[in-house]
């Protein structure tokens, strides 16, 4: 049941390298990736509806980046 | 309980940053309700995630069967002692002197955001190619993704439904008369837009009441009309929708001063764009708290920006500020914050607040002018004055032509291919934000946009020198005071005293606010007052428990016990001295009895500290007037020289001595 | 300054228990617009008003007329000692072992929510009964209530049109193919909804473009075919939408140490089910702050559940937790609160915070199972490993036929009869939250679901295992270090310094975060490190300080004065003792000089604490070798013999203390 | 004009007592109840619309349970 994972990786100028994965978290949203550079890992994920709903003319995108507190092992309002 | 849940002002300026990169990629006839979210999972404190954002949202979509024009990423380039590097280490990014994040995909730059300490319009454009150069690699990579993933198929959609025929029928009947309705260069927003709109109505009226014509389409195909006589008025007449030449900044009118109460205030007002804006000088208790995953510490200087309904004549109800405006006073802050005065020339925490009270355009950059007005009207010593000025561009790939445009209006802002708001000083720019919205924008435009806007903001700068050059000599006398001591380490204690009861105590005393750091060299001592003379009374206090006694010095004592051969006097905070029975008074005293009493309050002389034992000798007659008739004793003819005085005295003072100790 | 208006976490969780209790008896064809409030007014703190919040609001709807099929109420039972105890008090529930919150009717039990440390199956039923028997007096009261309030007709309503004629027609047309569909068992949830929604739209078509059939009917019935259908596949069949047994759980994978700079994490998947948690270990600073009107105190386990739209595929805009959330996070929480270790075991604030990332059901379960799994990463030494299972139960009062479904889908949710959570370890129950939607379950039954639930729970502690079976023996090394040292009350202040000078000095240059707090027998200082070394360092530093003075201990000294009978030596912080001029070395010195210096380190040991003045009396020759051929002198013999001592060496001692004093 | 208020009072297994009291206290209300045990004291009320609103399907259910800090001689925030 383990799933088939895609991964690539390129080099900054620098030497350092920053790599991006797909196919193993969060594989209900329409698309979903992790990005690695050093231990920095970020989650992305996009979800697009089938249909616009009725009357709207715009795009109706909304983007969050947010940072959880976990991911450099802090509790949130603790100094 | 904190919890991740709304954003911080951090958070939601990344998200800006992603979200201008991605939005001009989705089709223009795309409306589905999308949501992209991108979190940082793990945290490595020199691996900034902030521009990995984009490109890890990019990725996200190019993997989906989500319509998208093709893969766009983000890099930040920093220029450290003169090199450029690619996403630095935060500790890189301390000595840099340029910070920009650039967004582009594998042929155009289509985002540019950041801060630079006065540097060049060419240095920003080199940065520029460093930063697309490693933006290459991450579009390449999320196209091999594509494909591997086999997501080359993107979903099929309909979201828009066209009457073709209506389309060119509007242009071919409309075209001419919104052209001309351009042409008539009405400055006035309301007026010029009430021109336009009369041509739709008679349009529509032409249609009859009974019109199967779908009114909504007539709507989107006059907005093109409108749109192409706009650009094209710009393009062939090389004129502007309010008359203005392409490279002509709107009237200017400042003013300082306008609010008695605030600690600095100025309104600045282009065209018909004004900023009331405020600055407020604070203590180190007024510093803003960061708590993030990755940044926590406090802010010395905030800038805030509202954009209340009434300033584009909208009855919207007040939530608070939204993104835009988060992102807007984030680009003036970092425009301003390049000329503040150090730590130690300002101890205050500065707040500047702009009050967006009419807008047509450029709000932000109002913002930078009338922010750096106020701080100069309070007597912040700023470095030198900042101005800002947005810019805009129409170009046509057809002709190969573009106009690039200074100071735009709102309309421009909608109807160009480019919004790009610099702001800098005589010396050189200081802030940057720039969105691009045409495919192939070349360097060559770029650099002209650049020295275009350099022109804007030494022309703003001129203008702002008329109402003030340089930052007022002076505070305003109710801004609050600031004086700093420095102390010796070992001091800090006794000026908090247990559980800061000694610092409550001068507070509370005084009126005063007192703020203690460590600093390399000891502590500093801020002490913050709202009068000269609640200052003068903590300064004395705190000097008082942190001075060292000196010889030859007269202090207040108070008595604290009496002994056979004198009296201990406490004449600073917590120091002791003797009063023999011999420095008491001229005449010679056979007893101490009835002379002075515990708990009375004298002045006293510091004339000796003992070299050997720190010992403090007092004396109280030497401050009163000699009796008449007194007779003086030989040894009096040395006092004052207090190196032999010793040897003179000899036989007094050795049995002083022997009694003290 | 803080304000009754936005619902606390506590009191969101007990409108969520009213709600849930309340709601199953509204009628089906209810719409209309309903607000409940229930507010404490008067508090006592013997008599927690959460228990009887749901009796009061039924006891409202019961004097309206508002239409509610019968009176409902909560009761809390508590096993104190073995003995069953409602409505217990708080102190009573400091002893409970089982804490249950149930909520019934006149005969049927509709809701439980509880925690237990590790309790059977048959010892919770017999709570569930105990408790019945107060509601059913509760409920007795409302009933008399509507009668002597006279409201036993209730208002009349018309929510709802219907076509029978229609709804029949589809049930006869469509029930078969629908039925034919479940029976594919597709197991992908988004293939499965697309096959059902393809027979619905095949249907609207087939009516034709100008059909005058009401299409949100046709949803309707459709909905109600699709229920019908799917539940008969189980009761039919004995087999499940997406192919699974009764009692099988769907297939697991996990992976623990998955974020490399989180102190432990792991991602939980089960089916379409996949949690990613993080346990991060704080300090006793980052203890959750509650401030109620009952309730104060401070968190040292905090649990945070998080759905973003993304996980079921939907493009929602991210608002934050709603109380669905907060109610997930709390059942998690209390179902892994059991194993915690104690507070001397594990001095840390834990906080588990669970991402969803897919959902397909039972995310709440998969949130128990990955917060285990992130805390075992974590190397927190939990008592045991705790996995949680989503029951459901599909029954058919008709054929009085019944299916317990172990590890329930989200459809299975929204058709089932029941929604029964329970978490536990090997050895028993540690909470549950149960959802009943059908009248006359019996206790039977609900027997065969708790046994069914255990399969299920130990059988995913198995899957668990495989990737983890106990706490990691060591915190990962990010992870901040603790220690804590017990030290007696009168040092606390010894420790914190005048201002809190010492602790601050000793963090500024260890870098270790300290916490003192008085507990019952004393003072407990808690130290934070980064690091080992940080932690040995602060470690010794505080010992320093609180140590007392052991008369044989050998010290490290400091020479801090010489006098003509010895040496004064500071053997610790403060503390300063004699070495007397015999007991500097073997041999007999005239004098002290040229012997030792002021400055000089030097090992001493303590051989005497002088019991009536306090004095130490130090020796340094006795940490030396003997020299060859040393001649031991008669007293000697009566070291040790300390009462006696003065007498026999009489003549030296006096003339020390002379010139000593 | 002292309301017409009724009570009922039921005994717990150990003999501790819960009442509650209808008819006094918020009576605009379509239902409300005081419900008291020890010095604990709940109000209730419930209130309805008429009608539903046009095209909702399902019940628009509201229960907000909260803690006046006065019920404790609290003031929020202080310690």
């Amino acid at each position: 049941m383990y799933p088939n994972v895609i991964n690539k990786t390129l080099s900054l100028p620098d030497g350092r390298t920053i790599s991006v994965e797909t196919g193993k978290l969060a594989k209900q949203a329409d698309g979903s990736v992790v990005v690695r550079m050093g231990d920095t890992m970020l989650l992305a994920t996009v979800v697009s509806s089938k249909d616009a709903r009725e009357g709207v003319d715009f795009l109706p995108l909304s983007v969050d980046y947010q940072e959880k507190f976990a991911s450099a092992g802090r509790i949130p309002g603790a100094s | 309980m904190k919890r991740e849940g709304k954003l911080s002002d951090h958070e939601v300026l990344v998200s800006r940053l992603i979200d201008r990169a991605l939005r001009p990629l989705f089709p223009g006839d795309y409306h589905a309700e999308t949501q992209v979210m991108v979190s940082l999972i793990s945290a490595d404190e020199t691996a900034l995630p902030d521009a990995l954002a984009c490109f890890a949202a990019s990725a996200a979509i190019a993997v989906s069967d989500i319509p998208f024009a093709e893969p766009v990423a983000e890099a930040r380039v920093a220029r450290v002692n003169g090199e450029f590097v690619v996403n630095p280490t935060p500790a890189q990014m301390a000595e840099a002197d340029l910070d920009l994040i650039v967004a582009a995909t594998m042929e155009n730059i289509m985002m540019v955001e950041g801060e630079m300490k006065e540097v060049s319009e060419q240095d920003m454009l080199e940065a520029l190619k460093v930063a697309h150069a490693s933006i290459k690699e991450m579009c390449k990579i999320q196209i091999e993704l594509t494909e591997e993933t086999g997501n080359t198929e993107k979903r099929e959609y309909s979201h828009e439904t066209h009457d073709e025929e209506l389309e060119k029928e509007m242009f071919e009947q409309l075209y001419d008369k919104v052209y001309a309705v351009a042409k008539q260069l009405i400055s006035n927003k309301k007026e010029r837009s009430a021109a336009f709109a009369k041509v739709k109505e008679e349009y529509i009226e032409s249609l009859g009441e009974d019109t199967e014509v779908d009114l909504g389409l007539v709507s989107t195909y006059f907005g093109k009309i409108n749109k192409k006589a706009s650009r094209n008025l710009v393009l062939d007449e090389k004129i502007r929708l309010d008359g203005r030449q392409p490279e002509q900044v709107r009237p200017i009118w400042s003013e300082i001063d306008y609010l008695p109460s605030a600690h600095g205030s100025a309104v600045f007002t282009r065209g018909e764009t004004q900023s009331l804006c405020t600055t407020t000088l604070g203590t180190k208790l007024d510093e803003q708290m960061i708590d993030g995953a990755m940044h926590q510490g406090t802010n010395r200087f905030i800038l805030h920006y509202n954009f209340p309904g009434f300033s584009t004549g909208e009855a919207k109800p007040n939530r608070g500020p939204g993104r835009r405006e988060v992102g807007h006073g984030n680009l003036a802050l970092r425009a301003l914050k390049q000329v503040l005065p150090s730590h130690e020339e300002n101890p205050y925490t500065i707040r500047i607040v702009s009050d967006i009270l009419e807008s047509n355009g450029s709000s932000s950059m109002a913002t930078v002018c009338g922010g750096c007005l106020s701080m100069m009207d309070a007597g912040v010593p700023i470095k030198a004055p900042v101005s800002g000025v947005a810019m805009g561009m129409i170009s046509d790939v057809e002709t190969d032509r573009h106009v690039v445009l200074t100071d735009i209006l709102g309309d421009e802002d909608h109807l160009g291919d480019m919004d790009f708001k610099v702001t800098g000083t005589e010396d050189g720019i200081t802030a940057c934000q720039m969105d691009i919205k045409v495919e192939g924008l070349s360097y060559e435009v770029l650099e002209q946009a650049l020295m275009q806007a350099r022109d804007g903001r030494l022309h703003i700068l001129n203008e702002m020198k008329k109402t003030i050059a340089t930052p007022r000599g002076e505070m305003k006398p109710h801004t609050p005071r600031t004086v700093s001591l420095k102390i010796a380490r070992d001091m800090i204690g006794a000026v908090i005293g247990p559980g800061g009861k000694i610092v409550q105590e001068i507070q509370k005393e005084t009126g005063a606010t007192i703020v203690i750091e460590e600093v390399e060299a000891g502590g500093l001592v801020n002490i913050f007052a709202a009068s000269q003379d609640t200052m003068d009374k903590a300064v004395a206090w705190v000097k008082g428990i942190v001075a060292m006694p000196e010889e030859g010095e007269v202090y207040e004592g108070k008595v604290k016990s009496i002994t056979a051969f004198g009296a201990f006097v406490e004449f600073m905070p917590g120091k002791e001295g003797l009063l023999h029975i011999s420095e008491v008074k001229w005449e010679r005293l056979e007893s101490m009895e009835g002379v002075i009493e515990v708990g009375e309050q004298i002045q006293v002389k510091l004339i000796e500290i003992d070299k050997r034992t720190g010992k403090y000798r007092l004396s109280r007659k030497v401050l009163l007037e000699k009796p008449e008739g007194y007779q003086e004793r030989p040894p009096r003819q040395d006092r004052g020289n207090r190196g032999d005085r010793g040897d003179r005295r000899g036989g007094r003072d050795n049995r002083d001595r022997r009694r003290d100790s």
